[in-house]
């Protein structure tokens, strides 16, 4: 199951499908299941706890997208404002958390943004804009891929615990059955 | 056999295993809920602890200085410095104090020493839920160890 | 009795064997946590530079060196980067070996746990309450 | 018969099961009131250290109004009024939810108990 | 007799055990410290020689919170310069703190060597 | 096997539409807590006796002439206006629709099965008899 190609239509970040056991006693007649219940259970639960790794690395991702969003929003927003600006602006900025701090700020042609590996470039306002608007689509899109993703990822691992919960009773069943016939 | 928390045990003994499991459960839940209320007055107290640290930096002598005024997270604009002597606290609930640099300082060595008090009360609180834990656990493995001695018997 | 004593002894071992389990799993999971942030700042690398690539060397630029931030231009900064870049694989790659030798490790340590403790499909990780929720799932079949 | 006592047990339960999510939501509303009287206490203690000709502000929105130090406080008192009101109306609820949850109870124990002698009497 | 001898002995044995293993607790800790020390003195020289080459009229800014405010880089050389030597004025201190605690551990070490070899001589003594 | 699959994708899509109904609708009173936020700072600005005021953009706050924020203030509330009613249209749209998804194929799992002794003596333990 886990050697399935990934099923590119269905994911973007080439989430492995899992199958749902239909046929119990199918399933564990087949050739990799030889090794008894706990084994497939065990293999189950690996698949399990890979995908719950998936959905927290996906999970992380959103949020940083999600409060990617706003901000770019928020910076676009600010660019207008410096694009209009004439005179010096009083502003108050938050300095840190709950502190606010006056300062002013000049007619401006120029911001800074920061790009990464501890580096921050100047751009003009519209350079700026074109990246921001740029970056704020992509983040959008791809937070649309991650919901999708999640979504995908959640429906694969209940089909797990389904497989799980099936495989065991499927074991139940049939030691009580050949208990009930040893009696 | 069971140590400390005597009165809990009077209490425990008279329980059903069940009954025992469901109260542990409780008891685990609010043990959790402490963690977390933990670990969000942790977090409060970093960012008290932060903006009292920030606040003393701002002298006299950085008045009028040139600034990188953060505008969001990641965009930054030239500018100065216009007031060294005021801030303007948000006090919560929507409202904004302005406040000179000592009662800027003021206000976060308070708000430390609150959160710092929460916090002790909630792990006092804490140690005490984690006794009745460990109570309930061995009136429990008690319970189940009287329980399979029989069948051992039979 | 004796059955009931050796049960009592699992469960010791079990908790023991858990903690330690657990101290493993925790080692492994920082280890892939550096990897992972490692590979972030390289990535970003890749992309910063291949930004400042794009423009003109002489523009304004700031660097953050440790714990002061400096005003230079990209032409002083893209070689800082670079060097970066050539070196940041070099400590991905050591990472991954110290990640490599953790999951044998833990895959040892399972192995030899499952000799001591073999109870049924009780497997480590999450497998136990596994097992009970499906048991909910399944009581009205 | 037995299905009729059934079908109202069911009944019951679906009932319990309906009191229960209220009253769960009856709970954390009556802890996030709570929160939020201890925030405007905390506020209305800040506003009494302050100096009279202090400045302070209010957000409405987007715009960050200038408030009389005097407004300020009574605004807060007011808002706690309100809060506390609210609070004894969540507290009012959640008992009358609870004394529900006593009743459904009552009422399935004895379907249960009329069910367990039906089966006896069959 | 030589009970009683046995048993002081004993006695100033376990003593002495005891104040070797708080000797070495305390050994770890300035180690520890030491390291932490040291690790934020390696920070501050990596920055010290990135400083040390830019022109002089170069701008650096520090950050404050959230702001980076403009910091005049002569005025952060200098800073940097004080804290190095601090630091390094701490860690010396440690290290001599470590030094002398090290000698008073051999010096256990050595009254115990001794107080086993006297013991054994006293024993000789009565054989013979 | 099919029918069980075709049943899950029923599901799930019921499921995703009333999940975007409840979204839609958290945000119809988002976007109007904002509105009625601005209705009250314009009533505010209007009374004000000052020449100008704060107004904030994400974390900074920029002063503003008052004649300036008002403006910006009514911008806002248009484009508030047009969104809500935006979505307040998409909405009826959607619960329509989900509506009509409900109606058609049977739902299954709405045919209650009487609670068997097993089940009886599961809730007795949960404590819900007792």
């Amino acid at each position: 199951m886990e050697g399935d190609a990934p099923t590119s239509s269905k994911t973007f970040s080439g989430i492995p499908e899992a199958v749902f056991v239909d046929n119990v006693d199918e399933f564990m007649n087949l050739p990799e299941n030889s090794g008894g219940v706990d084994k497939v259970l065990r293999r189950l639960d690996e698949q399990h706890a890979k995908y719950k790794f998936m959905e927290s690395t996906l999970a992380s991702k959103r949020r940083r997208l999600r409060q990617q969003i706003p901000d770019l929003s928020r910076s676009l927003e600010m660019i207008e404002k410096l694009k209009a600006q004439k005179e010096d602006m009083e502003t108050q900025f938050l300095l840190s958390d709950q502190v606010f701090l006056k300062a002013n700020v000049k007619p401006t042609e120029t911001v800074f943004l920061w790009l990464g590996a501890n580096v921050m470039l100047e751009y003009s306002l519209e350079d700026a804009e074109n990246l921001l608007t740029t970056n704020m689509a992509t983040a959008k899109k791809n937070l649309a891929c991650v919901e999708h993703d999640l979504d995908f990822l959640r429906d694969q691992w209940t089909t797990i615990e389904v497989n799980m919960a099936r495989v065991y009773n499927w074991d139940i069943k049939k030691r009580q059955a050949a208990k009930a016939s040893s009696q | 056999m069971a140590p400390a928390p005597g009165m809990q045990q009077i209490d425990l003994s008279k329980l059903n295993l069940p009954q025992l499991a469901q109260l542990k459960q409780q008891v685990d839940h609010d043990l959790q809920v402490f963690q977390e209320s933990l670990q969000a007055l942790k977090i409060a107290q970093g960012k008290f602890v932060d903006s009292g640290e920030t606040v003393e930096k701002l002298t006299p002598a950085t008045k009028g200085k040139t600034i990188l005024v953060p505008l969001t997270s990641s965009m930054y604009v030239s500018g100065t410095i216009a007031d060294t002597d005021n801030v303007i606290i948000d006090i919560g609930t929507g409202y904004y104090a302005q406040k000179d640099i000592e009662g800027a300082k003021d206000y976060f060595k308070r708000k430390v020493q609150f959160v710092t008090e929460q916090m002790e009360k909630i792990q006092v609180l804490g140690i005490e839920k984690t006794k009745v834990k460990d109570a309930i656990c061995m009136m429990m493995e008690m319970k189940i160890q009287a329980q399979s001695e029989p069948q051992k018997v039979s | 009795m004796a059955k009931s004593n050796i049960n009592k002894g699992k469960g010791k071992n079990a908790d023991e064997i858990f903690n330690a389990f657990q101290t493993l799993r925790n080692e492994q999971r920082q280890l892939a946590n550096k990897i992972t942030e490692l590979e972030m700042d390289l990535n970003e690398h890749k992309i910063v530079i291949e930004t400042l690539q794009g423009v003109d060397k002489s523009r304004k630029c700031f660097r953050m060196a440790g714990g002061v931030l400096i005003e230079k231009t990209v032409g002083d900064v893209l070689p800082v980067l670079e060097y970066n870049r050539e070196r940041l694989p070099q400590a991905i790659e050591a990472l991954n070996e110290q990640l490599a030798r953790k999951g044998k490790e833990i895959n040892e340590y399972i192995e030899t746990h499952d000799i001591r403790v073999h109870r049924g499909h009780r497997a480590p990780e999450t497998a136990p309450e596994q097992a009970t929720k499906s048991n909910v799932l399944v009581a009205s079949e | 018969m037995a299905e009729e006592i059934q079908k109202k047990m069911q009944k019951e339960l679906e009932m319990f099961s309906g009191v229960q999510k209220e009253y769960k939501i009856a709970v954390s509303q009556k802890q996030q009131l709570d929160s939020q009287l201890n925030e405007n206490k905390a506020v209305k203690e800040e506003l009494l250290l302050l100096k009279k000709d202090a400045e302070v502000y209010k957000l409405i929105g987007p715009v960050l109004v200038k408030q009389d130090l005097e407004e300020a406080k009574q605004n807060v008192n007011k808002r706690m009024e309100y809060i506390t009101k609210e609070i004894r109306r969540t507290e009012g609820h959640i008992l009358a939810l609870e004394n529900k949850q006593d009743a459904i109870q009552t009422n399935l124990n004895k379907l249960k108990n009329n069910l367990g002698n039906l089966k006896i009497s069959v | 007799m030589a009970k009683l001898v046995d048993l002081e002995l004993k006695k100033a044995f376990a003593e002495l055990q005891v104040k070797m293993v708080e000797t070495r607790k305390k050994i770890n800790i300035i180690d520890a410290q030491i390291d932490a020390l040291d690790k934020v003195l390696k920070f501050i020289e990596s920055t010290r020689q990135e400083l040390n080459v830019l022109p002089n009229d170069t701008n650096t800014y520090i950050p404050v919170s959230r702001m980076f405010l403009q910091a005049d880089l002569g005025d952060l050389k200098e800073n940097i310069e004080e804290r190095v030597s601090i630091l390094s004025k701490r860690i010396t201190e440690l290290e001599n703190k470590k030094e002398y605690l090290e000698r008073k551990l051999r010096e256990s070490e050595d009254n115990i060597r001794e107080m086993v070899q006297q013991r054994k001589e006293q024993i000789e003594d009565k054989t013979n | 096997m099919d029918d069980q699959d075709n049943t899950l994708q029923y599901l799930i899509s019921v499921e995703k539409l009333a999940q975007e109904i409840l979204s839609d609708k958290r945000e119809i009173i988002l976007l109007d807590k904002r509105r009625n936020e601005n209705r009250e700072a314009l009533r505010n600005l209007t009374k004000s006796s000052e020449s100008k005021c704060w107004l904030t953009v994400g974390s900074v706050i920029i002063k503003h002439d008052i004649a300036t924020a008002k403006s910006l203030l009514e911008a806002d509330q248009n484009q508030l206006n047009i969104d809500i009613n935006q979505l307040r249209s998409e909405l009826k749209v959607k619960v329509n629709n989900l509506r009509d998804l409900e109606m058609e194929p049977p739902v299954p799992g709405l045919m209650l099965v009487p609670m068997s002794h097993k089940e009886n003596e599961g809730l007795t333990h949960a404590g819900l008899f007792n």
